[in-house]
């Protein structure tokens, strides 16, 4: 009943999911960077990314069962089109920031004026 | 090959990781041939060019063996880190790029069928994976902690990111017109006589050729667009604290790049492994007729397809000696005021042209009659103008021709969810599919 | 539009950055030497251009107070010692307006070809390494390789293929050897054609017209308050050459020449020639312009070579011989300026009685030249900097003496 | 001995990079570094979403985040980290309470992630010898064209739920994604606009005659 000849399952997919979520969580919350808490969202999206696809995938279930399909798939698409975008926003609120505060440490914007 | 070692009784996982090795030893080799023919070419291209002999006894007459020398030599030099470096990235970013280079020889097909990983995804992991090599190149650059080499590294990630656009959007023209990203089933729908390749397939193709050789001597940052290590202007962008062996894997990885984007060039446009002439099939030596013909015609398929892919690395050198280089600001407004609306325009074409004239320009041209139905007939009533092998085996996977696949997959997908869609498509979609579909 | 751009107190930019101070030299390729320029820049626009020259400084004027005139002859040839011919001519001639000395028509013509060869060869560089400094490595090979039959001729009439040492003050060290002006005449056969094809891989190139045109405007006012001469000063419509508005010595020289001065006055080049028309983006004073007035100048100057040859063969008398080593100076000084290929060569010698030059002041073109650099600079990109330090065509050799 | 499940390997392989780097994401003070573990990290992610079955995924991921996002974060790295700003600590309690939280979210996560039976996954003795093997032949006919199938159903038809007619609940409302599509077009749009609106910086213009330096630098 070793890993290396056992088949995996879902379940391994989630865990690493659920380990990329964490790790993401915990870099949102310890980063005073700007660009570090970018990254902690990013890895948080992958996290859920990796949930969904491994819902919708039919290689990761008993034979007969059935999944999500393709919506998870297509989630995990939407998810990444969207993370492009919300980085490249993310991006240019960090760059105005910048130019504002001559600082990324998030910490310093305190106040909402700009 | 791990078959043959499980049956001289060598266990299982030593068999597989055996013939793992091997067959990545062989791709390796493909991609070090590959650049050292590369450098090789530059060379003597090079020195043609500039009315000098280049390279003319290493190894024989011809320079042969200067590549091997060339790199003896770099590996022998003195290995540099600047103390302002960041030690670590410094030391990993010449492997990421060579590395991710080496990725793309992966799902790069030689020859029908002969391809390390054949994806249904093909093209478009091509492209993601040839994405990363900036990714080393922008590490690169900022390790060195030179301020040169940032701004190398700079203009590599402006200047990749912008092409990555048009360069997409080419290949998504070819996925149109084949309706397929499996590069092998790209390659074997371009088989037959030259006329069958996607560059005549129609004028707007035709463009699109075009369109991709900018964008692709642009991606691989070669002149005129080598901004990121433009050498008059940065001294040397960001290879400039490198130095021997780090050197010579971004070197390697630039040329096994050229390569790269030559050959998806020639699977995308240029046929493929299918010469101008179908000289394998007129000589019988296609899979039907027995699996040593087969073999045989695929390895002048492969000598084709190698061949077609070294002109192309010839083309952008002879370009790289003769055009002085772009500015920064010049080569991003090619890449969006010129690149990317005219990829697009010919995007909507060549759905146009695939929408009424599906068979293609020589179709048009010959039969100009039998509209629309032009590409079935031909492939019909005519199979033995075509290779039969390729023909058949795309057939069996619905793929003869990309409209008609494109059309009868939807059609089929449309008919059998009527019931639950019924509402959806009486708001006027419905009409149109079938009418299309007859 | 240049001026106008460097009137604007402020440059303007999409997405403001750190400015980054960065040293442009002095080892950088396209230098042209050990020049070290200080780029202001922010993300790729220069704001500022400071350039720090004395890398290569020897001392020059100061070792002539130790020689006598002759003596310092080899010394010229290492101030731009892309036209060392044209050196020494400067520096001969200087010594022979103090010594109130003339030479023979035959002198005089083989200064001509020997001084317009090394013009041709001059402005051969400067093409090359302009295609060079824009990426483009071929036409430096090109340039090279007829820049090397010149050097060749030269090697012949006086061994030295860089440093010639040749037109001495009064003379000329050796006439050349037999069939000399016939091997002249067969390279000036074979650079024609060659010409039209360093016209077709640089000034009608597309790439090469969009990074030169309209960049680097020097207008005519500013070129002549900074002092910019040679093919710097004609490229911006200023119709000045010393050949033909010299002191008389040096106009001397060319009588009976027929030749043009090769300047854009009032925007039109003087003839009509074979090679490709102005381009509509190009600006007089641009540093298109000034590569383009280096091309239709080596015409000239083959025109030139051709007449010298002619007027040498039907000349009478010899060659002059140079003077002597130790040849006594007067008292008073002597100021002269000649065209060398990068702009006016200025030599003044003041004289005290003895051999040895009391003091020795060099006035030099790219000195000049270079010094209009931080002006047209102002708000270029990094690209554009090369480019137009290839198109003023310095030596540092003559910068920093 | 088993035959080792290649499938599994190259999923451990890829886990533990996946892990492992996302972690070095955390621990990591310097934001290059930051930016280049979360790199090699998503492209790990890449590899186990080609384990999964979804290809055309795989490759979106690396080309728009690997490619594409990761550049643009290391745009906006090089732009802003200088000095002091490159590695900014925080207090050590801070760090507690963090990992407090995560480790209790990690127990929460894994308890959920194990607990169903049906997602441990298929045994060795259910599929033909090898998964790996087995997505080539027969999953294979479901995966095939998971680009063609996702591709129609942006265009609101779902090609793989078409046997499922025996549920219309199933096909009504879940049937496609074209308003989804759409609405992501136009976000798309938005955002780019939006992005390009906000990384400009405001002008400062002191001479009204002076134009801009260069009307085409990026």
């Amino acid at each position: 009943m070793s890993i290396f000849t056992e088949p995996v399952g879902l379940s391994h997919f989630l865990v690493v999911g659920a380990v990329l979520f964490v790790c993401g969580v915990i870099c949102m919350a310890t980063k005073r960077n700007v660009l570090g808490v970018l990254m902690g969202i990013e890895l948080v999206l992958n996290g859920a990314n990796l949930n969904f696809v491994a819902f919708g995938s039919s290689v990761l279930r008993p034979p007969g069962t059935e999944g999500i399909g393709m919506d998870g798939q297509m989630i995990a698409l939407f998810v990444i089109v969207l993370a492009a975008a919300e980085a490249a926003v993310a991006l240019a609120i960090a760059l105005s920031y910048y130019h504002a505060h001559a600082t990324v440490d998030v910490d310093r914007g305190d106040e909402l004026r700009g | 090959m791990a078959e043959l070692l499980i049956s001289i009784s060598t266990p299982d996982w030593l068999a597989h990781t055996i013939a793992a090795l091997v067959q990545c030893g062989l791709l390796l080799a493909i991609a070090l041939c590959s650049a050292a023919v590369g450098i090789w070419l530059e060379r003597k291209v090079s020195a043609r060019i500039q009315d000098r002999l280049g390279p003319t006894r290493v190894g024989g007459r011809f320079g042969w063996l200067q590549p091997p020398a060339d790199g003896l030599k770099l590996i022998c030099k003195e290995d540099i880190i600047p103390t302002a470096a960041d030690h670590i990235l410094f030391r990993i970013a010449p492997y990421i790029c060579f590395c991710a280079t080496f990725c793309v020889f992966l799902a790069l097909p030689f020859a029908n069928g002969w391809v390390a990983v054949e994806l249904n995804a093909g093209a478009f992991f091509l492209l993601a994976v040839a994405g990363l090599e900036i990714f080393g190149v922008i590490l690169g650059g900022y390790a060195s902690g030179s301020k040169w080499s940032l701004y190398g590294a700079m203009r590599e990630a402006a200047q990749v990111v912008s092409y990555e656009i048009p360069l997409g959007l080419c290949v998504v023209v070819v996925v149109i017109l084949t309706g397929t990203m499996n590069l092998v089933e790209i390659g074997n729908q371009q088989a037959g006589w030259f006329f069958n390749w996607h560059i005549f397939h129609d004028p707007f193709t035709f463009v699109v050729f075009w369109v991709y050789v900018t964008c692709a001597v642009a991606s691989s940052n070669r002149a005129p667009f080598d901004l990121p290590e433009a050498e008059s202007e940065l001294v040397a962008g960001f290879l400039t604290e490198y130095s021997g062996f780090r050197w010579v894997f971004f070197f390697m990885g630039e040329y096994a790049s050229m390569f790269v984007v030559s050959g998806l060039g020639a699977l995308l446009f240029l046929g493929g492994w299918n010469g101008p002439i179908p000289i394998a099939s007129l000589l019988g030596l296609t899979p039907d007729d027995g699996d040593v013909f087969g073999w045989i015609g695929n390895l002048l398929g492969m000598c084709n397809f190698i061949a077609k892919a070294f002109a192309g690395m010839t083309f952008m050198i002879w370009l790289r000696w003769t055009l002085p280089r772009l500015r920064i600001d010049q080569v991003i407004t090619t890449c969006l005021k010129y690149c990317v609306p005219i990829v697009s325009a010919m995007l909507a074409g060549v759905m146009l042209w695939s929408f009424f004239l599906p068979g293609g320009l020589i179709a048009a041209l010959t039969r100009p009659a039998s509209f629309p139905r032009s590409a079935w007939e031909r492939t019909d009533s005519k199979p033995d103008s075509f290779p039969r092998s390729a023909w058949e085996r795309t057939d069996s996977t619905l793929r003869v021709d990309g409209m008609r696949d494109n059309g009868r997959v939807q059609e089929e997908a449309w008919r059998r969810s009527l019931p639950a869609v019924r509402s959806h498509a009486e708001r006027g979609n419905e009409g149109d599919f079938q009418e299309e579909s007859r | 539009m240049q001026a106008e751009r460097a009137q604007s107190d402020t440059v303007e930019f999409d997405v403001r950055t750190d400015e980054m101070l960065i040293n442009m030299g002095p080892q950088h390729p396209s230098t042209h030497g050990v020049l070290r320029v200080v780029l202001r820049t922010d993300g790729e626009v220069v704001s500022e251009v400071t350039p720090h020259i004395g890398y290569l400084h020897r001392s020059a004027e100061k070792i002539a107070e130790k020689l006598t005139v002759r003596q310092y002859l080899p010394y010229t040839d290492r101030l731009d010692y892309l036209a060392a011919m044209n050196m020494n001519l400067g520096w001969a001639l200087t010594v022979e307006k103090l010594l109130g000395q003339r030479v023979s028509e035959k002198t005089r013509h083989l200064r001509v070809i020997v001084a317009e060869l090394n013009r041709i060869a001059s402005h051969l560089v400067a093409a090359g390494c302009f295609g060079l400094d824009l990426g483009s490595f071929t036409p430096f090979m090109w340039t090279f390789r007829e820049r090397e039959k010149i050097v060749d001729l030269f090697e012949e009439i006086c061994g030295a293929r860089l440093t010639y040492s040749y037109l001495l003050p009064g003379g000329v060290t050796a006439g050349p050897p037999d069939g000399w002006f016939g091997r002249c005449e067969a390279f000036l056969d074979q650079f024609d054609p060659v010409i039209d094809e360093l016209h077709a891989l640089l000034t009608s190139n597309a790439i090469f017209i969009k990074r030169t045109a309209d960049i680097g405007v020097l207008p005519p006012e500013m070129a002549i308050d900074y002092g910019c001469t040679g093919p710097v000063l004609r490229a911006s419509g200023v119709d000045w050459d010393l050949r033909r508005d010299g002191e008389p010595i040096c106009t001397e020289m060319y009588d009976g020449y027929t030749w043009q001065v090769i300047a854009p006055t009032g925007g039109r080049y003087p003839d009509d020639h074979p090679y490709p028309p102005v381009p509509p983006e190009a600006v007089v004073g641009d540093s298109w312009h000034r590569f383009y007035v280096r091309m239709l100048e080596v015409v000239q100057s083959m025109y030139l070579v051709r007449q010298g040859i002619e007027k040498y063969s039907a000349a009478d008398g010899e060659l002059d011989k140079p003077i002597k080593i130790k040849e006594k100076l007067p008292k008073g000084e002597a100021y002269l300026e000649t065209e060398a290929p990068k702009g006016q060569m200025g030599f003044m010698i003041v004289g005290d009685g003895s051999a040895v030059p009391w003091r020795v002041r060099i006035r030099s073109s790219s000195f000049c030249n270079i010094s209009a650099l931080p002006e047209i600079c102002r708000g270029v990109l990094i690209a554009d900097m090369s480019a137009i330090l290839a198109s003023l065509d310095i030596v540092l050799g003559e910068i920093d003496r | 001995m088993d035959t080792i499940n290649w499938h599994s390997c190259f999923f451990l392989l890829l886990a533990a990079i996946a892990c492992g780097f996302a972690v070095a994401v955390v621990v990591v003070g310097d934001i290059v570094r930051m930016a280049c573990c979360l790199v090699v990290s998503l492209a790990a992610v890449a590899g186990l979403f080609f384990l999964a079955g979804a290809e055309f995924l795989g490759a979106a991921q690396l080309m728009v985040y690997v490619g594409g996002t990761m550049v643009l974060l290391i745009f906006g790295v090089m732009l802003t980290a200088r000095g002091p700003l490159v590695s900014m600590k925080i207090g050590g309690g801070q760090w507690v309470l963090a990992l407090v939280i995560g480790v209790a979210l990690f127990a929460v996560l894994l308890q959920a992630a194990t607990s169903t039976s049906a997602w441990n996954g298929p045994k060795a003795n259910d599929q033909a010898a090898v998964p790996a093997a087995a997505k080539q032949d027969d999953g294979a006919a479901a995966e095939q064209d998971a680009a063609g199938q996702l591709g129609l159903g942006l265009l609101g038809v779902r090609e793989d739920r078409l046997h499922r007619q025996d549920k219309p609940v199933l096909l009504g409302g879940m049937s496609g994604y074209l308003l989804a599509f759409e609405i992501i077009s136009v976000h798309l749009v938005v955002v780019l606009v939006g992005a390009a609106y906000l990384a400009r910086a405001r002008r400062r213009i002191r001479n009204p005659e002076s134009r801009a330096p260069n009307p085409e630098s990026p």
